[in-house]
């Protein structure tokens, strides 16, 4: 039994803790929030430094050819500070898009660039308010051009490479193929859409006929591959989550003892040490099934779906959870502007709906929970 | 067991909305009408229709006539209220001026304060604010630290007021000071009625987190009122705010969001869950069956409190369980409604948005709405405390001089 | 504007509620609970010599001719006693469907006795553990008899008259018709079956041909008849709730004013204020829905079903959430057999199940709701 | 990352596993056969058991050698469970005694107590019990009330206790007394081991809700011992007593009720909701995906523990967490299993209710469990306190002499 980073793994956590303490502070968060800056380039160039946009990028494309875990304890680093970088849209998404299911001439193209922070990537899935699926994906893929709007997608102003979900026709989940398009190869136009983060760059996106190519080398298979695309990303995500829960939570801690009301420290109340245990508990049971997720991603396992799932719920739970009664924790000041509060409060629900509501994950997990059961 | 007015009541309601067909416009007919965004309009419309409703005896209904009130019953009160909700009329502005402050100056200041300032405010040609709560007190308005200094018949004031709404555009405040710092905390407070434009006030918006700013902090730099302006003795003022501070909660009580149970509805007749249209899926139709019994049930707690007032009892506590409920409903159904547009529910456009976005807006809001005039946390104490006559909070600082009661930052 | 009870009906529930405290206090339900009397006989006849049992049948068929709202009034006395008597499948359930449904002839047969406390009724819907619905009710009759099981069957051994749901044939709603069967006149057999509730009588009663004819002159209308006694069973049965949780946050209230706990009242630590508050909370949202309930069912509203279904979930809610957190208050001693935590406990979820589950009333509430919103 | 043995951990399952295979019956080949219901047959079984777990050093596998344990190492235990987990053997009923009587007696007793009791209770020729909790103590066992007087070497036992598992077949107990009432109230306690079988020692079982009777009432009845069976010194029982309480939640911490989301599965899909199958209702579905989360984060929250044991590090307070979330979901899981069964839901037969009678019968015991060994919020209070370190209770009796420290009944 051994299910635990190991000193590398943690080392490296610290090390990027370290970083982003330093470099990441809130006050970059809101310099984002509250200026046009579409993302903070001083802490993207850091992170590129270290090499963590090739974290688990192959040593043949460039990167440094660890493995999930490692882009695991990555991301909880980044979710406890809520860092205003496109490093899911570009590393959990594009890039793991490509290193599993591109052509190796589609890894030769790309990866490289998306391990040295060359070049930003991010996916283009949802277009509106409607869950995609394969019925609802209008988006067109003919003759080697795609056409449609895209919304929101996230880093879309900053990214240079673009995989969408596209109908191809056909029944079905046969419909549906990824694409990549190079955003910067024209038919491509990006209208900013204002989101409850603005502390991340989103767009409305749109195609006339952009040049592109399919992701890997057959059609038709978009539907399964996002799928397993979004299950490696709901495990990351959901130790950003676990990340952004435990910063919360000390938040709330540290307000807590300090503030006073009636004489005693408000943390003395059990309305908020009850509601602390709370968070407390809710992050416990997020960070337990999230390690599984690491585990299942790590050995491509078959349990990865469920796996990817419950941490996802289990992290948009906490999360949420932790960033409201944080608020609720400091009072009227922690409603305010001025207070850091509202990056979490932000983060936790742009992250719980970003790669799909938990409401949907929930059928995905009890389709699968049902099918072992019949077995 | 009905709906229906009493004779009395019915005749009532007959006169009013007669009265009000002559002199607005009712919502249903006001298309495109609406009122003015910039706030010097709506000040000024909003005094010209005060003073409309004050010379027709339909402000401050259950005031006494001759300080300017309609002479009415509470229920009159009600039913005008139900009325005038189907107009587009202006209101609000003077709703703490009107329901906190002069009541307070009525039941404390001296007659040359309420001669002077009864009148104006009824007819709405002055506006007033409550200033009570500082960054220090919060859930503990009794915590308060702005000083008042005795020097000859005048008191001098300083320090800083937080979440006062209007203070930008009132004339006149209520101002809860502490005159005495070595007597426990609740001992040493005292009252005054202020001039809000007098230079030594400064009056700063609050920026929400909704980017909304709906709230001020006022600054007093030795700041000088006449010991006349003082309402009530020295020492008196937490004795008089609590008369402010009877209505506060009921005042925050109303708003409970836009979106509910019927918008929901639509909104997951036109998304889907799995592909499948959600309002097919159960956990859905469960939230909104949860959500509308609990609408129902304050609509008819509501009710219950108006038969009580119609009989001219007191309404029991039941009002108290209102903001509960509805803050936490907010929050979570608008929670919810951005979920069911999936990866889309993270946009903050009216345009893009379902319901002109009001399930985002209700979310961001009710985050304020939860802590604002009572947080879940204190209204349960006072459910606890005042309905279930459990006990109070152990007062660690009961007797302490206020200047050695355990204060943090 | 006038949302309350009469003078006279509040009149009425004090006698009720004086009767009940001084005839039926918790050592009563007790009594019947641990023996195998079905049901507490010197209650009933007290509530018979009353007139109680015929307060909302007409005068023409032996009762007071008064309405629901004063039933109303009877049932929250009953809920709040937890009352181990017969009186809602007698009364709610059995006189209200004959005094809808049944011909001159039926309502003249039976509802003198019921309203005289002479016989004893109850209704047989639940054929196991699945929910009953016009496909899986298989109880048949036939040339004017009945046969089948139905379970379980409240108050079955006690009565003497049933009115069981049956299948006549032909499609969906069209199959089922309810059928009135002198349980005396030979062919039914019962066999009492374990609940949680001992306090009240269920059995599970086999029909072998047993005699009986269809309420009405109609076949084929079962299902719809069936809908409104239980919409006018949900409102009843929700005061029942309202006065058990009453009765239940009383007992939690008076056990944390009394019982101390590191030299302080348990009422002063917040865990337990708030927990109290809550159960306030849900206590007033139930009895306020139920107060709409009782005035749809007294005016026969349009809004009965939706009202009716609101008070039903309302109260169950509450009840149950009282029921549990009652116990819990009253901690180690709260879970002892020589407790009367127990009773609220056991008869919060009974009255929750005995006419359906919320979650079939949610269902029900929201058809309706859909149906109002598109129209 | 991974659930591999390390070589050594390997090597010892395997013999762990091959020992078990001779001595005893796996579950999975156990058909039709089952544990005796009669009370004295299972002791017996149980003391056989035992006796041949401590030849193979099986029993106490962390106590050293010379003790009778194992003189193994933390994961060596959790192996052995793992694998005796597998197997149909009597245990249970020395889990106190050996889980937190005799590591008392081990820690305060006197040289010829350990040497009286701790081989033969390793042995499970005897049985011990814990005799803590009294009706006015609950939470606050440390307000408990059953007296000690000193009477020459002796002392006198006159009190009652309650909530003492096993009294009625127990051997031997330790018992926490008030040997000095005028001192606050963590002062003034005594702890003793007594003879369970004294004459003055009157055991009556308690009947719970669910109806059955796991617990006992203890009387004692001018119970005199000896001064030798004092544990500790005279004023430090609570010292004393705090050794043994740090396994007490460990060890309730078990239990989660029998059914769990694979049953709701079954049952979902033979039940229906307005008449649909009530699997493919979505308000069911997320109940399932959010008890199975739930299930999850337990299940591998103890895996980090384990992970932390196998290392040699002493656990984090991840497992303080467990029977919070357990104890709740054990009531509500129970519940809603009722709910989906309707107007059956009320049957308590085995034979006629789904998964055997599971639902109901946990969400009976769930009202005991959320209680037992700490409840929902003393745990919480204890996750607050001590993992993220806010301030403790406010303890108005703390310097109070125990016998002037407010009551009530």
């Amino acid at each position: 039994m051994n299910f635990d980073f190991s000193d590398d793994q943690k080392m490296l956590k610290e090390q990027v803790r370290k970083f982003l303490a330093d470099k990441c502070p809130m006050s970059v968060t809101r310099r984002v929030l509250e200026s046009d800056e579409p993302y903070a380039k001083d802490v993207w160039k850091g992170l590129v430094e270290m090499g963590l946009t090739g974290t688990a990028i192959p040593e043949e494309f460039g990167g440094l050819g660890l493995g999930p875990l490692e882009l695991c304890v990555v991301a909880e680093e980044l979710g406890r500070v809520a860092a205003p970088v496109p490093f899911s849209s570009s590393i959990y998404l594009a890039a793991e898009a490509i290193r599993l299911f591109g052509t190796q001439k589609q890894k030769e193209a790309w990866l490289p660039k998306l391990a040295s922070g060359e070049i930003i990537g991010t996916v283009a899935i949802s277009e509106g308010v409607h869950a995609a699926h394969p019925r609802n994906i209008e988006t067109s893929f003919a003759g080697g051009k795609v056409s449609g709007v895209k919304q929101p997608v996230t880093d879309g102003s900053i990214a240079d490479v673009v995989i969408v979900a596209v109908n191809t026709g056909g029944a079905g989940e046969q419909a549906i193929s990824l694409a990549i398009v190079d955003a910067k190869a024209g038919g491509v136009s990006t209208e900013e859409v204002r989101t409850i983060d603005p502390s991340r760059d989103n767009v409305t996106m749109t195609f006339k006929d952009a040049p592109a190519e399919v992701l890997g080398d057959k059609q038709g298979e978009g539907w399964s591959q996002l799928s397993r695309i979004l299950d490696g990303a709901a495990v990351l995500f959901a130790f950003e989550q676990v990340g952004g829960t435990e910063a919360a939570l000390e938040m709330a801690r540290e307000y807590a003892l300090e503030r006073y009301a009636f004489g005693r420290q408000i943390g003395s109340y059990q309305a908020i040490k009850h509601k602390l245990a709370d968070m407390y508990v809710k992050k416990e049971l997020a960070k337990s099934n999230s390690y599984y997720g690491a585990m299942m991603l790590n050995d491509e396992g078959s349990e990865l779906t469920e796996a990817a799932a419950a941490s996802r719920i289990a992290g948009s739970d906490a999360y949420v959870f932790a960033a409201q009664e944080n608020v609720q924790t400091h009072g009227g000041i922690g409603y305010t502007w001025e207070s850091d509060c509202q990056f979490h409060y932000r983060r936790a629900k742009f992250l719980a709906l970003t790669i799909g509501a938990p409401i949907q994950w929930k059928e995905k997990l009890v389709s699968r929970l049902e099918a072992k059961n019949a077995a | 067991m009905d709906f229906n007015d009493t004779p009395e009541e019915a005749a009532y309601r007959k006169k009013v909305s007669e009265w009000l067909d002559k002199n607005a416009t009712k919502k249903a007919d006001a298309k495109g009408m609406e009122l003015p965004r910039d706030l010097d309009e709506l000040i000024a419309q909003s005094k010209a229709w005060q003073a409309k409703k004050a010379d027709a005896g339909y402000a401050c209904i259950t005031w006494p006539k001759e300080w300017g009130g309609g002479g009415g019953t509470t229920i009159d009160n009600v039913i005008y209220s139900q009325e005038e909700a189907k107009y587009l009329v202006p209101g609000g502005i003077f709703a703490i001026g009107l329901g906190m402050c002069i009541p307070t100056v009525m039941s404390w200041g001296s007659d040359e304060a309420k001669q002077r300032f009864v009148g104006p405010a009824v007819r709405g040609d002055e506006i007033w604010c409550q200033l009570f709560s500082e960054p220090a007190g919060g859930s503990d308005v009794a915590g308060l630290r702005t000083k008042a200094e005795k020097d000859g018949d005048e008191w001098v004031i300083n320090g800083q007021k937080v979440w006062t709404s209007g203070a930008h555009f009132c004339d006149y405040g209520i101002l809860l000071t502490r005159t005495d710092p070595n007597v426990p905390k609740h001992k040493g407070l005292t009252m005054f009625w202020i001039d809000m434009k007098d230079p030594a006030v400064e009056v700063r918006p609050i920026k929400q987190m909704s980017g909304g700013s709906e709230f001020n902090e006022v600054f007093f730099t030795n700041l000088r009122v006449k010991d006349s302006q003082r309402l009530g003795n020295p020492g008196d003022g937490w004795k008089v705010a609590l008369t402010t501070l009877m209505n506060e909660r009921l005042a925050v009580g109303g708003s409970q969001g836009n979106a509910d149970t019927d918008d929901l509805i639509e909104l997951a007749r036109d998304v889907t869950i799995a592909g499948e249209p959600a309002i097919r899926h159960g956990g859905v139709r469960e939230r909104i069956a949860d959500w509308y019994v609990q609408a129902q049930g304050l609509k008819f707690t509501r009710f219950r409190t108006l038969t009580a007032l119609s009989k001219g009892e007191t309404p029991g506590p039941e009002s108290s369980i209102s903001k509960i409920v509805a803050a936490k409903k907010m929050q979570d159904l608008g929670s919810f409604g951005m979920d069911l547009q999936d990866m889309g529910g993270v946009i903050r456009d009216r345009k893009l948005s379902p319901a002109d976005g009001a399930y985002t807006e209700q979310w961001i809001g009710a985050a304020g709405y939860r802590i604002a005039g009572g947080t879940d946390e204190i209204l349960r104490n006072i459910v606890s405390e005042r309905v279930l006559g459990l006990p109070g909070e152990i007062r660690v600082d009961k007797d302490l001089p206020f200047n050695q009661a355990p204060k943090g930052k």
